[in-house]
């Protein structure tokens, strides 16, 4: 058996986070659900030894993006109102769930016949330091790192122009803009 | 004769000492144990040393007395509150989300212990020496805003909801100065590692230590990560999410008995760890500022430092009045933010004139600081000027007050 | 099974889960919220790859993870502006109530 | 651009001269209307340093009298290159010192004439690109370049004159001026373009190969064409017609009196230094390509012009309008001269005439600005006392105009007179131009009784009281007076002189126009011979020539007679009232009326050019209406008959079939549509699909 047991632990603590992420009725609940899964996934990051991903994982998914989900709940009012429909057994449902479910069927055919995925012995942990992924960044990675930063100032400006209220007399939505600067 | 080292070095060999005589299969989990252990125990001392601090504290500077009642000078105090909030009854409100409502504090203080880890209290004191200790503070830390807001919805109020909302987007806002303005430092260690910044911090020339907050970068730098700290911590004058005289306790207002200890104690304890976290980086850690005064044992090193902030943040929130909603975000991202991109750009700088371009060392030092001073201290005053302009300060007029 | 396998194994449910999600919720944000749980299991594919393929010292799937974790930010910024702009106008999050493109 | 070593840096870059002007015009075009100072500086500044540069030019054609000239290629036709260029020779090098000279005094007055104008900004762009245009023309070695020139020119004068376009009269009187101007130019173009066909060249001097040079005018001249004309002289009269519509004589002067419509330095500008000088220098210019015919015509027409607008001025009121007739006037004399005496005789005087002309119109504007924008003449009178300085430079331009022996004018005139005394054609030019030198003096003498001498006559109530109350007025300057008709009491103001920069070009003006005549005395003719290249002494042996001395004499006789008569009929009596009739209308009231109405001319052009212009205008109505369209018309019923018979055919055989094709591609298209209904997540689950389908073909392949 290759996987140890954390690593069991934690992918079970992801996929249930996921799992009750897209289940919940109340969509904070489901938010909840969601930054647990992704801290199960930082946490298996961390476990496969992609320290620096785990932790910008953790830092971005649940200290960024879990919070605008949240705030996105709160101002559609999503958070105080009735909860969502229950899964009434709607046709499109059922079928959005047997796309899935064949989806899955596929990939794990996939994975089964795989042969990389089969010859991938456990090999010893890579030993990465941050001094290695920082020059990575800076010099083999440099023009993706800048593109990345031309295209998140992009994003931050446009999503604060969508988030801006489209009459000017109004109080400033502050939220909004702040979530999307911080982003 | 127990040499300075020793004492230095006490609590190590203690733990040395116990994991040694534990069976080997247990020795990693006893190690973890003791470690953890005593982290909950010293800062959770530390944490009902402060409270009675900061109440006799405030009290002098509000020419009273402060508790006084319980022990000699009321040190008991915390004790009777501790069992005060043990014994109280735990009150749910109905429309509460219970799952969520329960899990909140628990996660806050979790989540702040979790920081711990990797502060450096003493020489060899760390609990995890992780390669990336700074980000990994940060991000641990990025979650207590998530528990901030379970506790604000999950209470159904609207106070709670508001200073919720008040309080995440603050430290939001605040968090980005903070992150921003230790990468300078950062830069210039070349490392993640809180071990590896203090003992570069640690080394001396001339008898003076390396301490970042003696160049003008980490001056500046020191400065903003506390005025930052201060909002992270949701500290006077940034208490805006608990204000008292307008949305009464902000998140926990639905919260009684030890779980709102706790949220009191996660509090605290948060302002321990981003206080740690400033010694670290700007103060040199656990290292003494002058080499004759080496001999003093590290940990008391960084905890002097530690309460010294402590008392600082006990001395500003006696003395500022808190800011409205809009000053502090206008202050957020139009002051602090090109604040600490210009405190970056400064260190950079300071990187570029190394000795052979500033000349040698006693005249060159003096001109590479002053420059590197100017550097910052002309875009504050322009920032500065900019800022005030068109603002008129008046005396203010409490209309319904007198 | 090899412990690439398993993360494989792990990410092809994760993604399958988020698909269902997105197939089958019907408030926008959860759609979005299936996409980013989607995002993550490709990401960690690309730890999984990394970790056990041949060639780890290279670092490409670890920085591939972290330009993808901050498209992902920026993704859900500009998804979530968006969806918020929509519900101003349409005043619904509900993507099966917002069919039209104008109006 | 070519240019040998000799050329000097000054030749090389006479180019600036006009550019900086033009170049202070684009600026102050952009200036916002509140910065006037800087306009007015950009347009001074740049007009004294084109002045410092004519002036080194100057020296250089001192120094060197030789011609020079740079050329540049322009602008390439098919395999031929337009070729500009500019010149240095003594004739361009005088007329750039004038014009920039006389330009930068009429733009310091400017100043304080137009001080208190709204557009003052925009007054100043026009004035500098006018300028600009005008030094263009001067130094221009291309009849291409000249013509451009000329055209900016008549485009300014058109803005300039119809500155208060808000005055109708102004906004009419600058049309006049651009369409009158534009008959002549239509000759100018026809003739530059013959010139083209001809030489295939339009640059002057090519160093033997430009139009105006040896091979070319032989070869022109060799040519005949029809009724037995040289090529030469046909495009000499057709460049002389551009000249004559600039310079206003006769058949197409009418614009010219009328132009002073304008501010008054414009009329300055474009009557004494600059527009209507630019005619009297094209003809110079081209003058070698004037055969004998060709100066026979322009001797007479100057001749005509110069009688015609004489008697014209006489009975006018306007004291602008006088002295624009008297510019008309004073032209014909300068064709006059160079038809009968060549290039430096029509110069000399038009470079004197620029002076004392630019100093009577400064001084009539400094009349009219200190007399409360009035300008006629029966109002004022007795002004000696108020405005000292005018009156005084105002006189030594008025003398210099009659030709008062010794002052400017009197040289250049002789020097008219006495060629056309001598030329061996005809004596008739002479004597018309002689009975306008009388009429000279007399209009002249005329208008400075009813102005400055005698006693001063009011048009009452100039004043309103509340600008008094308001001191806007000065006290010292306002009397109140009973009046003379209404027996009420009334406030006048007193004239009064005008400032320090208005007066100051007068006295600069004043002072040439007294000397300016000495370089040109028959004793020391050094103008002329510059002009021509040569040296000459100081020699007074030359006064003996042949009939000199006494035509000398006879035309001081004339000026005398002139002035003695405006005595008579003007000084002798005060005027006393500004409603009494004119002495000359009392004699002879018919007369006085045709010459006040100047001669029906504009009526003449009315029933006659005008009307056949209308007249064809409507002709071209009625056919443009009735037969053109008469004929569209039917095509047009013809169409639409044929779209009729078209839309039966549509409707019930095509659209019978196609119709049912349409709606069952409707019909399928609807049915697709269902696809795409708005349902993201019926999007993403086909997506899904399509997924599992791609990937199961993938490794089903794959094992096989």
């Amino acid at each position: 058996m290759g996987m140890t047991f954390s690593f069991l632990i934690l992918a079970i603590m992801t996929l249930a986070g996921g799992v009750a992420a897209m289940t919940m009725r109340r969509l904070v609940h489901c938010a909840l659900a969601l930054v647990v899964s992704f801290a199960g996934l930082a946490a298996l990051y961390l476990n496969l030894g992609a320290e620096f991903a785990g932790l910008a994982q953790l830092l971005v998914y649940v200290g960024a993006i879990a919070i605008l989900i949240v705030f996105a709940i709160l101002l559609t009012r999503g958070g105080e109102g009735e909860p969502e429909g229950s899964f009434s057994p709607s046709p499109a449902g059922i079928a959005g769930a047997v796309a899935a479910l064949a989806v899955f069927a596929v990939l794990t055919w996939a994975v089964e016949t795989s042969s990389v995925a089969r010859a991938g012995a456990a090999v010893a942990a890579p030993q990465t330091t941050m001094r290695e992924i920082g020059f990575a960044l800076m010099q083999r990675y440099v023009l993706p790192l800048e593109v990345i930063a031309l295209m998140l100032t992009a994003a931050l400006i446009g999503a604060v122009i969508l988030a801006l209220r489209e009459k000017r007399n109004e109080p400033a939505d502050g939220t909004a803009q702040k979530q999307g600067l911080r982003a | 004769m127990i040499s300075a080292g020793a004492v230095d070095q006490v609590f190590v060999t203690l733990k040395d000492w116990i994991v040694f005589h534990t069976p080997a299969p247990l020795q990693t989990l006893v190690s973890i144990v003791i470690e953890v252990a005593t982290i909950i125990v010293v800062f959770a001392a530390l944490f009902a040393l402060t409270t009675v601090f900061e109440r006799k504290g405030l009290g002098r500077m509000q020419n009273r007395y402060g508790p006084n009642r319980v022990g000699p000078f009321g040190v008991f105090q915390p004790i009777a509150d501790a069992v005060k909030s043990l014994t109280k009854e735990d009150v749910v409100p109905r429309a509460a989300d219970h799952v969520v409502h329960y899990l909140a504090p628990l996660v806050l203080v979790g989540v702040v212990f979790l920081t711990y880890a990797v502060l450096p209290v003493g020489r060899n004191m760390t609990a995890v020496n992780l390669d990336a200790g700074v980000l990994y503070f940060f991000a641990v830390g990025a979650a207590t805003e998530l528990a901030v807001f379970m506790a604000g919805w999950s209470s159904h109020n609207k106070y709670s909801l508001l200073g919720a909302m008040r309080a995440i987007a603050q430290m939001i806002s605040y968090e980005i100065p903070l992150i921003l303005s230790s990468v300078p430092v950062i830069m210039m260690a070349g490392t993640l590692s809180m071990v590896g910044i203090v003992e570069q911090q640690a080394r001396t020339s001339g008898g003076l230590a390396h301490w970042n907050v003696f160049t003008p970068w980490g001056l500046a730098g020191f400065i903003l990560f506390m005025i930052a700290a201060t909002a992270e911590t949701n500290r006077s004058p940034f208490d805006l999410p608990e204000g008292e005289s307008e949305i009464i306790a902000g998140y926990f207002i639905e919260y009684s008995g030890f779980k709102f200890a706790l949220f009191f104690l996660a509090e605290y304890l948060e302002m321990f760890a981003v206080s740690g976290l400033g010694i670290t980086l700007f103060l040199g850690g656990w290292s003494a500022p002058f080499s004759f005064l080496g001999w003093i044992p590290s940990w008391i090193w960084f905890f002097g430092k530690l309460l010294t902030l402590i008392f600082g943040f006990i001395w500003v929130r006696g003395t500022v009045p808190r800011l409205r909603m809009d000053q502090l975000m206008n202050f957020a991202w139009k002051f602090m933010l090109p604040m600490t991109l210009i405190v970056i750009f400064s260190a950079g700088l300071w990187r570029f004139l190394s000795a052979a371009v500033v000349g040698p060392m006693p005249l060159g030092g003096v001109i590479r600081w002053l420059v590197c001073a100017l550097v910052i201290l002309a875009p504050y005053i322009t920032l500065a000027r900019g800022l005030e302009r068109g603002r008129r300060i008046e005396k203010r007029v409490y209309r319904y007050a007198e | 099974m090899t412990p690439l396998a398993g993360c494989l194994l792990v990410s092809a449910l994760l993604f399958s889960i988020g698909l269902a999600g997105a197939l089958t919720r019907r408030s926008a944000i959860l759609v979005l919220a299936g996409i980013e749980l989607m995002l993550n299991a490709a990401n960690l594919n690309f730890i999984a790859f990394w970790r056990f393929g041949a060639h780890p010292e290279f670092l490409t799937g670890l920085i591939f993870v972290i330009f993808s974790i901050a498209v992902a930010a920026a993704e859900a910024a500009v998804g979530l502006a968006l969806i918020l702009a929509i519900y101003r106008h349409a005043r619904t999050s509900d993507v099966s109530e917002i069919t039209e493109m104008k109006g | 651009m070519t240019h040998p070593e000799s050329v000097t840096w000054i030749v090389r870059n006479l180019w600036l001269i006009p550019a900086l002007p033009v170049a202070a015009a684009g600026a102050s075009a952009l200036l916002k209307r509140s910065q006037r100072r800087l306009s007015a500086g950009l347009a001074i500044g740049s007009m004294g340093i084109s002045l410092v540069l004519s002036l080194m030019a100057f020296a250089q054609a001192l120094a060197d009298p030789a011609r020079r000239v740079v050329t540049f290629n322009w602008m390439q036709f098919g395999d031929q290159w337009v070729q500009l260029g500019w010149l240095l020779d003594p004739l361009a090098a005088v007329m750039l010192v004038m014009v920039s000279f006389v330009g930068l005094l009429i733009f310091i007055y400017s100043l304080g004439y137009m001080a208190h104008d709204d557009n003052f900004t925009r007054f100043f762009c026009f004035l500098s690109l006018f300028a600009g245009a005008m030094l263009g023309v001067v130094i221009a070695n291309s009849l291409l370049l000249l013509f451009m020139c000329w055209e900016v020119v008549g485009l300014t004068s058109y803005l300039l004159i119809g500155f208060w376009f808000q005055r109708p009269a102004a906004a009419a009187a600058a049309k006049k001026a651009f369409i009158t101007t534009r008959v002549g130019d239509l000759g100018l173009l026809i003739g530059m373009v013959w010139l083209y066909a001809q030489t295939g060249t339009l640059l002057f001097y090519n160093s033997g190969a430009g139009c105006l040079e040896q091979t070319a005018v032989a070869g022109m001249e060799a040519h005949i064409t029809a009724a037995g004309m040289a090529v030469s002289t046909a495009i000499g009269l057709l460049i002389f017609c551009g000249a004559a519509g600039k310079s206003g004589q006769v058949p197409l002067h009418v614009w010219l009196p009328d132009a002073m419509e304008g501010p008054t330095p414009v009329s300055a500008l474009i009557h004494a230094a600059t527009m209507v000088a630019a005619g009297v220098y094209l003809v110079a210019r081209v003058y070698p390509l004037m055969s004998p015919d060709a100066r026979e015509v322009v001797a007479w027409v100057g001749a005509i012009t110069a009688i015609f607008a004489a008697c014209i001025a006489v009975a006018q009121n306007d004291i602008k309008r006088i002295l624009a007739y008297s510019t008309v006037s004073q032209l014909g004399y300068m064709m006059l001269g160079l038809g009968v005496g060549g290039v430096a005789v029509g110069m000399f005087h038009l470079i004197t005439h620029a002076f004392f002309k630019a100093l009577l119109f400064l001084g009539a504007g400094s009349v009219i600005h200190g007399c409360t924008e009035d300008q006629d003449i029966r109002n004022m009178g007795g002004l000696r006392r108020f405005m000292p300085v005018t009156f005084a430079t105002y006189t030594c331009g008025m003398l210099a105009l009659c030709g008062f022996p010794l002052f400017a004018g009197f040289w250049s005139k002789d020097a008219i007179l006495h060629a056309a005394h001598g030329w061996g054609v005809s004596q008739g030019p002479f004597y018309l131009g002689a009975v306008g030198a009388l009429l000279t003096a007399f209009y002249m003498t005329r208008q400075m009784y009813y102005v400055f001498l005698g006693q001063r006559r009011l048009a009452e109530a100039t004043v309103s009281p509340a600008a008094v109350a308001a001191h806007e007025i000065p006290a010292e300057q306002i009397e109140p007076v009973v009046s003379a008709r209404t027996g009420e009491v009334c406030i006048i103001e007193h004239p009064h002189e005008s400032p320090g920069v208005m007066t100051r070009p007068l006295v600069v003006l004043a002072v040439f126009a007294v000397l300016l005549g000495f370089v040109g005395t028959p004793a020391w003719p050094w103008f002329q011979s510059f002009l021509a290249g040569e040296s000459t002494g100081l020699d007074f042996g030359r006064f003996s020539e042949a009939g000199l001395l006494p035509l000398m004499v006879i035309s001081s006789l004339i000026v005398f007679a002139g002035l003695g008569l405006g005595w008579w009929f003007y000084g002798r009596k005060p005027i006393l009232h500004a409603t009494d009739p004119d002495a000359l209308e009392k004699i002879q009231p018919g007369v006085f009326h045709a010459l006040a109405n100047r001669l029906y001319v504009d009526e003449l052009y009315g029933v006659t050019v005008i009307a056949l212009t209308r007249f064809c205008a409507r002709f071209a109505a009625w056919l443009d209406r009735w037969i053109f369209g008469g004929a569209v018309r039917i095509v047009a019923w013809m169409v639409t008959g044929m779209g009729w018979l078209d839309a039966g055919v549509d409707k019930f055989v095509v659209n019978g079939g196609f119709d049912e094709g349409c709606r069952d591609v409707a019909r399928g298209g609807r049915l697709l549509s269902h696809l795409q209904n708005g349902r993201v997540q019926n999007y993403l689950r086909v997506i899904a699909v399509a997924l599992v389908v791609l990937a199961a073909i993938l490794l089903w392949g794959r094992r096989g």
